[in-house]
């Protein structure tokens, strides 16, 4: 499942558009190319180019050294990373679906994470750790989950969520650049990947030259005046659908992109709630325990007055993501569910 | 080895190809001509199994009903092999009501309880499954046995490891069984294992260790067979290995540019027609009895995909059920 | 470190009293009697009796073939435990500290969690996974976490944390009897052992014949009108301290301990805060993407109206658990910060 | 080996046994007549190294300050043979502003980035570190070393195989060194190993073992020579145990009741007692220089307490810091 050269295109305007997987490769490859530092390790990262399309190309441009395939031995190539980052290199590091932690969740959350913070501040850990996330291609139970709420509830990663291309960018740069772990998590449907169903805004335009996007800032994708979705990666485009949509019904619609859930950028929620006086949360993670509670104790700490009407959670309903299309797009934050979260929030 | 083993094993193989052929036929029919991973009949990954059936029929030939066996995301050869449902099972890969899972699971999570067949998109993550099956066949003081089947590139995780060591120290009737492909996706033996076989690890958990270098049925047979057997009299868990080859692409939609040459090699070694040449040489069958083989696959495996495709699509609210018991 | 036998003791009243760890054990042991499937299986619950007391004496009663000392090997050792549920059996499979989750979380989420689901509802796995929690003795920041709001995100296990010794027994009964996977989480510092700072509900009175606790049932420890405090495990008791030091001042709090996260009791805890309109929630669990924020959602879908003040959280920041005394005190949920939090939702 | 190299190996052993004792008797001090885990100055679970001296002292006069180590639960003997500075570490031990993490980790989680050493508490989780050290230093074209130290319980653990494999396959300049004391906590080696040593599972990676049957700083210091010098010159990892004894218990508080004689054994062959029999009787020491030496040491010893109870505690809102870089 190769990435083919269909996904860059420049249109006739001569802005240059890339998929974010393209968007992501170039980060790393100018990062690398800045940085001796750099490198990449992950199963399938090299020849194959990435499960997901996050590597193509590296490895015929930076070599087998750099570019490093592994066994699958996610516990002892993650760690492997955490030694390396401490011993002055930024390594970039692919666990190949998020749904695989479990088998490496101590190195990532009691290594990489504690390590800094248990030493006083005196070792550093340099690292990003990517992974796919997300369903809506049938993949089942143990490969189309999102999980970042298990990161981000526990402390010393930075957890970012990028859902467009030059998004994917500028955070991928920024995250290599960043003294800490970053858990950066980029969702297949927003890779523009040839072989899944695209999303038409997981090709846009990307600036050549290299940029930061500072980790822990929103986007407000959409202004509006009526109701505030808060959201992030696919769930980002769904719902600006949703939005231009209820748009022509009279329904204004802000839609916030987190675009990093740790750090939080509370100022940019609280400012929109403000506004509207309703929130909706949309995350393809699991309800409970997760985003959409932590948005409502944002609020609730706050000022629980702020919502004029009850929250509306749009998420998996704490079941296992199911095989069959009908019962995962059951599940999913579809744009029909978007739809009637919004409808139900805004009270019409 | 008798006469009549090499036809049923033989008969299992072919069983097997026709059901992966079928799949992939039915999984691509409504994929082109852009292939969209999430479209068609039997949408997401899929994994096939051709050029494996060796492995599945000559272990599986072993073993009970109620033996139990842990298959890893590639189980479809076992599966069959060890006698789960066809039915059922293909109604699962198309996401049916009546599937085994009623269309929770997909083809990475096949459970059949009346066989004790189970498997897991996690590599490696089925093997201390198996040590706990093996676990409470003991302890129940039955003569069961519970067989773990994983890749050679499974073979390097943690858990793995671990299952070996945790079998061999109780003791326990386990069968760990390596299919050596050769590759991990597109990582070649070579770069995912620090030893020529994995042969050479059983000796560090005290057990048994044998290695089927020719992915020939009757090989995998007799090996499995002794394994199968010392784990029935509670003489402990053995480690084999098969070298083995995959014949088509990790999954479907996998253009396998890594592979260059050893493609064109492993696609002339496939192993069903040349067992078939050898049992018509050998006059064990002969064109008339292979045909016969052959169409009694097919019709067997058309009338599950039949029995799929007349299922009812689970409704969407089921999705809520069976979290808990 | 073996709990020794002034834990037992029999007041004059007549009413016999044990530690949690005593009556955890008792449980334990009852099943063990009933139901030859039943056995438990850990590092150390032979001969040492659970380095927390949570099995001491099983080995001697029931024999190192249902009480199982094993390797360091969990992945291993839970991944057996599922398999010999399936196969028939009811383990009890002991991860010595919540803390080494990491080493073998796929085991736990995405097999024990999600097979039964996956199988469409025909495999059960009946199986309890217990493990010590907490923190307030110095043991740092991989011996010290709560994490039970990492375990509440993922669906398919009910996650069970008892405060004192009368539920332990019957929450431990119930979910050896219960068909699914349960993670009974214990607080060490719940537990009445010899060898750690005591609290005085640590040991109480416990019926002698066996008897189940539902799970999902939270407990109004303590009735009050002027704010409601939701909370769990040891917070419980420095809550009831604190309470009646406040019931002094005036200040009646009505204290909930929640006994369960999965399922999470919302009834009781929309009926308490329909009351009170103030909510305090206690969680020794990481602040953010955890049972606070999981709370807030709850009031919040239902009506946000019903907080008169805003919510006040009182857990741990987002820090790695420390070790130092004054900096872990400063980062747990210690009576202290209980009250101030209280003080301040009520807005004395 | 040369004498100088003897006696100095004796004066780390010391070193290592005058600092246990020293933490022992300032963790207890507080915490009679009844023992409070979190009460006292050194409060938590307390891992001491009595009996291991040999493994340290061996294997770290092989190292040079720019060689990573990552050490277990029980790390005291490794930091100090290894030149973590002792006044630094106390103050983290005693959870002193002054200490090595600024009190936020305490005895399980020592960092000194000037000598590369590192520490966990999770069992057999510092050996990917140390791969990713060798990692490191070969991309960076330096002869320096990684070593990994775990005990023999943390060798069944799955992610030390990885970095076993990871470590051969990639030609990586570590160490893996298992102290085997016989014990993880309560469960004896015949209890978690399936095999008799784990020098069995080294070519289970195709890496050399080494066994030190005897706990003689000599073998230890023979043994890792090689293991270092391979490393170094870029020949790869190899694996090494050493039969070494836990004097005390698991942690302190461990009644260690299942320990039953053995105990009593472990303690008659106290490797120090033994060591300095034979240099005295060598002639490499007489009873003038043990007094000097032991005296040193504790002044070194004493100093360190004093310099760690004259530190300041660290301001409670301190906790807040150094999450984030
Ligand atoms: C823990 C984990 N890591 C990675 C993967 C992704 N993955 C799926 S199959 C596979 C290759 C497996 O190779 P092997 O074990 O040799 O089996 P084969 O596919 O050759 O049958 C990988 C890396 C996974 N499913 N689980
Ligand atoms: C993953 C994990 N499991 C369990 C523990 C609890 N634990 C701490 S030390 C120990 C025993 C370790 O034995 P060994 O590796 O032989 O080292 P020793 O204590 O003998 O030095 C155990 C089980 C842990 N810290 N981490
Ligand atoms: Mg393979
Ligand atoms: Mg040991």
């Amino acid at each position: 499942m190769t990435v083919t050269d269909t996904t860059t295109n420049k249109p006739s305007s001569g802005v240059r558009r890339l998929t974010t997987a393209r968007a992501m490769v170039e980060a790393i490859a100018q990062e690398m190319e800045r940085d001796p530092s750099v490198f990449v390790m992950g199963e399938d990262v090299g020849a194959y180019g990435g499960i997901f399309g996050s590597t193509t190309g590296l490895l015929e441009r930076f070599g087998s050294e750099r570019v490093m395939d592994t066994p699958i031995s996610e516990t002892g190539f993650i760690g492997a990373g955490i030694g390396a980052a401490i011993e002055g290199m930024r390594p970039i590091v692919e666990l190949m679906f998020v749904d695989f932690f479990g088998v490496c969740m101590d190195q990532i959350y009691n290594h990489m994470a504690k390590i800094h913070y248990e030493s006083g501040g005196h070792v550093k850990v340099p690292m990003v750790l990517m992974a796919a996330v997300g369903g809506g291609y049938s993949d089942g139970a143990q490969h189309s989950q999102c999980l970042w709420g298990t990161f981000a509830h526990l402390p010393g990663m930075k957890v970012v969520v990028p859902s467009n291309p030059a998004d994917a960018k500028g955070l991928m740069i920024a995250a290599i650049r960043d003294d800490n772990p970053v858990i950066y998590l980029f969702h297949k449907g927003v890779m523009g990947l040839p072989w899944m169903a695209k999303n038409s805004r997981a090709i846009g335009p990307v600036p050549e030259e290299p940029y930061e996007l500072p980790i822990g800032k929103a986007a407000v994708v959409r202004e509006g005046r009526d109701a505030t979705v808060v959201t992030l990666s696919l769930s980002v485009h769904h719902t600006l659908d949703v939005a231009d949509e209820l748009a022509a019904q009279g329904i204004d619609v802000e839609v916030i992109d987190l675009r990093s859930l740790v750090p939080l950028d509370g100022e940019t929620v609280l400012a929109s709630v403000a506004k509207t006086g309703r929130l909706v949360v949309v995350d393809e993670d699991y309800r409970s325990f997760g985003l959409s509670g932590e948005l409502a104790a944002l609020i609730a700490e706050h000022d629980p007055g702020m919502l004029r009407a009850p929250l509306v959670r749009v998420a998996v309903p704490d079941v296992p993501i199911p095989y069959a299309r009908p019962l995962e797009r059951f599940v999913l934050p579809t744009p029909e569910r978007i739809k009637s979260g919004i409808v139900s929030v805004v009270g019409r | 080895m008798g006469e009549d083993i090499k036809v049923q094993l033989y008969t299992t193989m072919v069983r097997i190809r026709t059901y992966e052929e079928a799949i992939l036929r039915e999984y691509h029919r409504d994929k082109s001509p852009v292939f969209d991973i999430g479209a068609g009949r039997i949408p997401g990954e899929m994994h096939l199994s051709a050029g494996q059936e060796p492995v599945a029929a000559g272990l599986c030939a072993h073993l009970r009903p109620d033996d139990a066996i842990t298959a890893p995301h590639r189980p479809h050869h076992l599966a069959l092999a060890h006698g789960v449902d066809m039915k059922r099972m293909t109604a699962e890969i198309f996401g049916r009501e009546s599937g085994l899972g009623r269309g929770k699971g997909g083809h990475m999570h096949l459970f059949d309880p009346a066989v004790h067949f189970g498997c897991s998109g996690i590599i490696a993550q089925g093997a201390p499954t198996a040590v706990g099956a093996a676990l409470a066949f003991k302890r129940q003081g039955s003569d069961r046995v519970a067989v773990s089947v994983v890749g050679e590139g499974a073979a390097n995780q943690g858990g793995f490891h671990e299952s070996l060591n945790l079998a061999s120290l109780w003791r326990l009737p386990v069968v760990f069984v390596i299919e050596d492909n050769g590759w991990g996706i597109s990582v070649p033996r070579s770069a995912s294992t620090s030893v020529p076989s994995n042969i050479d690890r059983a000796a560090g958990y005290a057990m048994p260790g044998e290695l089927v270098e020719d992915n020939s049925v009757d090989g995998v047979y007799e090996a499995a067979g002794r394994a199968v057997t010392r784990a029935r009299k509670g003489e402990g868990p053995t480690l084999l290995e098969i070298r083995t080859i995959r014949l088509w692409g990790h999954f479907e939609g996998d253009a396998q540019a890594y592979r260059g040459e050893e493609l064109a090699q492993a696609q002339a070694s496939d192993p069903l027609p040349i067992y078939e040449q050898r049992l018509l040489k050998d006059g064990l069958l002969d064109e008339a009895a292979v045909a016969a083989i052959k169409e009694q696959a097919v019709n067997e495996v058309e009338d599950a995909i039949a029995f799929a495709l007349s299922s009812a699509e689970p409704a969407p609210e089921e999705a809520l059920e069976d979290v808990f018991a």
